[in-house]
């Protein structure tokens, strides 16, 4: 496993991993039974992720993507938060050994699944 | 700290210094005539009584191969094809290395049948469950030594009686045992044995089989007739020479190891259970290896937990080393009946004779905070 | 004098230098999580990269064996289950190495059918012949680029050119030619190829196959599903790293040490034919690898002139080293159709880059005294 | 191959290695097309080996056996001779490899044939 410098600081260091009692959104993916399951939180002002966190039971790939879309998605419209890709993520952690680009996959799905529960407790 | 035993190990010096002349001076084939050659020979059969003595056979008993995935092939290939007029079933476990369960699975694709006997929670075969799977067909039992993830032993030495009484061959995958547990395969009633050198602190691709005498099998690798026709190809001189080696070392201090690191085993088990809540022993408590340890954490997924240890310095795993390519769940956690999310945690701790003196409250220390920092993470915690 | 480098070499000191911290420093296991594991992923693939490269291959197309003769036993056996119900044909040569011509007697007693292709005097095949042996059921076709008894070498370009024009599998077991002669696996129409680390100055134990991207092979060994599946097992990481640098020096320098070499070989065949009456030289006097002799001497037997050789300091060899455990006749040299006896009395010669600058006159002066004095114990000589 | 010094020493400085014009037995065994051939020439006094040589194409162990075999029977009674055994011809050589036993059985097979054809030219 070749993990590169900026996926061990995100996954040794992970930003915003907290629960979040009051958020506006939260989005549920993975599967404990396949050894991963992740939950996004945000918060929505102004059609925009005010703020955001997650928890994470997972392979180290999967704390770090968690943990960087978090990053990304700080402070972004719900749109462009919707448009962060998989590739998106590994990207701005230099990369991710190919068998791990599925973990990547879950944090945007996860990120878009928050957005998705958001608008309908809110927007219906 | 290395504590990763059970995937390889180091080569210990004294192997490695033994080893050296046969790269570049006494280089010879052992199989040509002249003088330089005489010399590899030489230390061929010297290899090949050491790793004979130490199981109690006979050295024309041994054949080396390239490690034991090959010994587990050779043997499970080489008796399914030789008697396969004579039956085609074969039984084994549940908890078998890849090199056996994958070849196993491959003959099923030929036509063989195979059963495959549950462990229960403490990783155990019944020997009731072994009888009744005999059938008059039955050909082979091949059912590992020692397991290689959760360190439980096997009844080989029953298991042995059983298929012997029945006339069918027995094979024992002993490549985590070799060097660690006592084997003398005529007590222990073992037909086929496979062992490897990398676990036992000499070099990686080298391994061996025993066959007991009279038991005829057919090649896997076949070519110019070394090792009595049975595995051909040019010998690895060095790699034996340093197996060898190593065998001698680790079966003539056996005890002695076997206690200093079943201490250290204990230590570990007791703190780690004593500090962790939820944490849990994986495999029966007592017949184990004196080097393994497996645990599980609730609600954390493993390779969190051993790039944590890591980033601290101690060196560890999830379990077997091939899994982390597949990044399945463990078959073997698996087999025990855990609880699917719960086979995700494991932890295996594995000692060798050359792990130093280290401090056990600090690792256990360590492995609490990782296990309550990566918790804090999970929504699978106190949710 | 060590001339037998067609048997097996003495491992170059740079390669050994570069081998040695993988035995006891990163000794890692290359499929493990951890830092550790990391350096011997790198080592194992910088050295993959290294073999692809001195054939004109990608380093995804290169697989580690333990050597020569599992290499060409899973390329022949891979192919012929692989491929079964399309066709149980299978196209070789009379003079292929023990680890492909048992391979194949293997497949023959499951019910392949094999066409040996004859070599005639010169020790090479027919085109013609091979293209007539094609029947609509032939999978592969496997026929070796260098023989290692005399040094021949087959015209495989076109016999890869002629199996593609037919879609058959094409293998040839390149052992004694990697790294002597130049091999271009794409221009060369190979699928398969077989390489032995011991026979370049590396170390025993380790080899290599390439399989051409898209080629599809059941693998002889099974389990951990190391090298892709294809090869199970822990891999030798030394060994693979010292293979890696043998090859880079061997092929980087191979035009030089081809030349120096056929330099010698040329000066030995002119002397020895010159100066020795009824010696001949087997096989094709042109078509050969640049570091293989093979004479035949009339009336005398080739274990007793080794012999002689060795008292007087030049270790050689009789041909395989293989057939002086069963005392039969070369059956490479009966190929080539020579009278039976004179099969006998064969005496190889072959040198390695490392082959020091040697006294040309006084080694054909020892070999002209050895084969007079046994011609004057032999009854069949001059009688 | 493992020689004994005996064997290499017999092979390399062979005793009674000649032709015999005037003998008065010849024994020639083996096969050269099986890569060996052996004659053995006896003269005979007294119902005793006065002189005995051999003329071998084989291997070390044909040769230095050969020459062995010549050294234990000469002087010995025709009778003595023809119950040289080849394990006496091993024994005296300080053994041979397993696979080159054969060889010395060659050895006394060829004195054995010398004994008769001297009988049958001598004696009848
Ligand atoms: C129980 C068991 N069997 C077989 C093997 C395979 O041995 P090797 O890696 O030497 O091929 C291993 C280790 O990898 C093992 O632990
Ligand atoms: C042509 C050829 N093929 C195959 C082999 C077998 O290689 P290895 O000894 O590495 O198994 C050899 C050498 O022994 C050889 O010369
Ligand atoms: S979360 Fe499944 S492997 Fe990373
Ligand atoms: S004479 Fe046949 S091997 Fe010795």
């Amino acid at each position: 496993m070749d993990y590169s410098d900026k996926v061990m600081d995100h996954f040794a260091n992970p930003r915003n991993c907290r629960p979040m009692e009051d958020a506006d959104g939260v989005g549920q993916v993975g599967n404990p039974t396949c050894g991963d399951l992740m939950t996004i939180y945000i918060k929505v002002e102004d059609d925009k992720i005010a703020d955001i966190s997650f928890q994470t039971f997972g392979c180290g790939a999967a704390i770090a993507t968690s943990s960087m879309i978090t990053e990304i998605a700080v402070g972004k419209t719900l749109d462009e938060a919707l448009a962060i890709s998989r590739n998106d993520v590994a990207e701005e952690l230099d990369g991710l050994p190919p068998i791990k680009m599925h973990c990547s996959n879950l944090a945007a799905d996860g990120l878009q699944a928050a957005i998705e529960n958001y608008y309908e407790t809110h927007q219906s | 700290m290395y504590l990763d035993n059970s995937a390889t190990t180091r080569v210990n010096d004294e192997v490695l210094e033994e080893m050296l002349p046969y790269f570049n001076e006494e280089f010879g084939n052992p199989s040509t005539l002249y003088s330089i050659g005489r010399e590899s020979k030489k230390a061929l059969e010297l290899a090949r009584q050491r790793i004979a003595d130490s199981i109690n056979a006979k050295s024309d008993e041994i054949i080396f191969t390239s490690g034991g995935s090959e010994s587990d092939n050779l043997a499970i290939k080489g008796i399914a094809f030789k008697l396969q007029k004579k039956g085609r079933h074969i039984i084994t476990s549940e908890i078998e290395h890849p090199a056996v369960k994958e070849t196993l699975y491959f003959l099923e694709s030929l036509d063989f049948k195979v059963t495959y006997l549950p462990v229960y929670e403490n990783g155990i075969i019944k020997i009731e469950d072994l009888k009744e799977a005999i059938t008059p067909e039955t050909i082979l039992i091949t059912i590992m030594h020692g397991n290689n993830e959760i360190g439980t032993l096997q009844p080989i030495e029953e298991i042995g009686q059983i298929a012997h009484d029945n006339g069918i061959v027995f094979h024992t995958d002993a490549v985590q045992t070799f060097g660690k547990v006592e084997i003398d395969v005529e007590k222990q009633n073992i037909d086929l044995l496979s062992v490897s050198s990398h676990k036992i602190n000499g070099p990686k691709g080298v391994g061996a089989i025993y066959i007991k005498k009279g038991i005829r099998l057919v090649p896997l690798i076949h070519g110019g007739g070394q090792e009595r026709g049975i595995r051909s190809g040019t010998e690895n001189v060095p790699g034996i020479v340093g197996f060898g080696k190593a065998a001698e070392l680790a079966c003539s201090n056996l005890e002695e190891h076997a206690q200093k690191q079943s201490k250290i085993r204990d230590e570990i088990i007791e703190k780690v259970l004593d500090k962790i809540p939820e944490a849990y022993l994986n495999g029966d408590r007592n017949q184990r290896l004196p080097n393994v340890i497996n645990f599980r954490f609730k609600a954390i997924e493993g390779e969190s937990l051993i790039l944590l240890l890591d980033a601290n310095g101690y060196q560890t795993s999830t379990g077997s080393a091939c899994s982390s390519k597949t990044l399945e769940a463990s078959p073997v956690l698996t087999a025990l009946g855990l609880d699917p999310v719960d086979v995700h945690g494991s932890l295996r701790i594995s000692l060798s004779p050359d792990t130093g003196d280290f401090d056990v409250d600090d690792f256990v220390d360590v492995i609490a905070k990782s296990v309550e920092r990566l918790r804090q993470m999970s929504p699978l915690w106190n949710n």
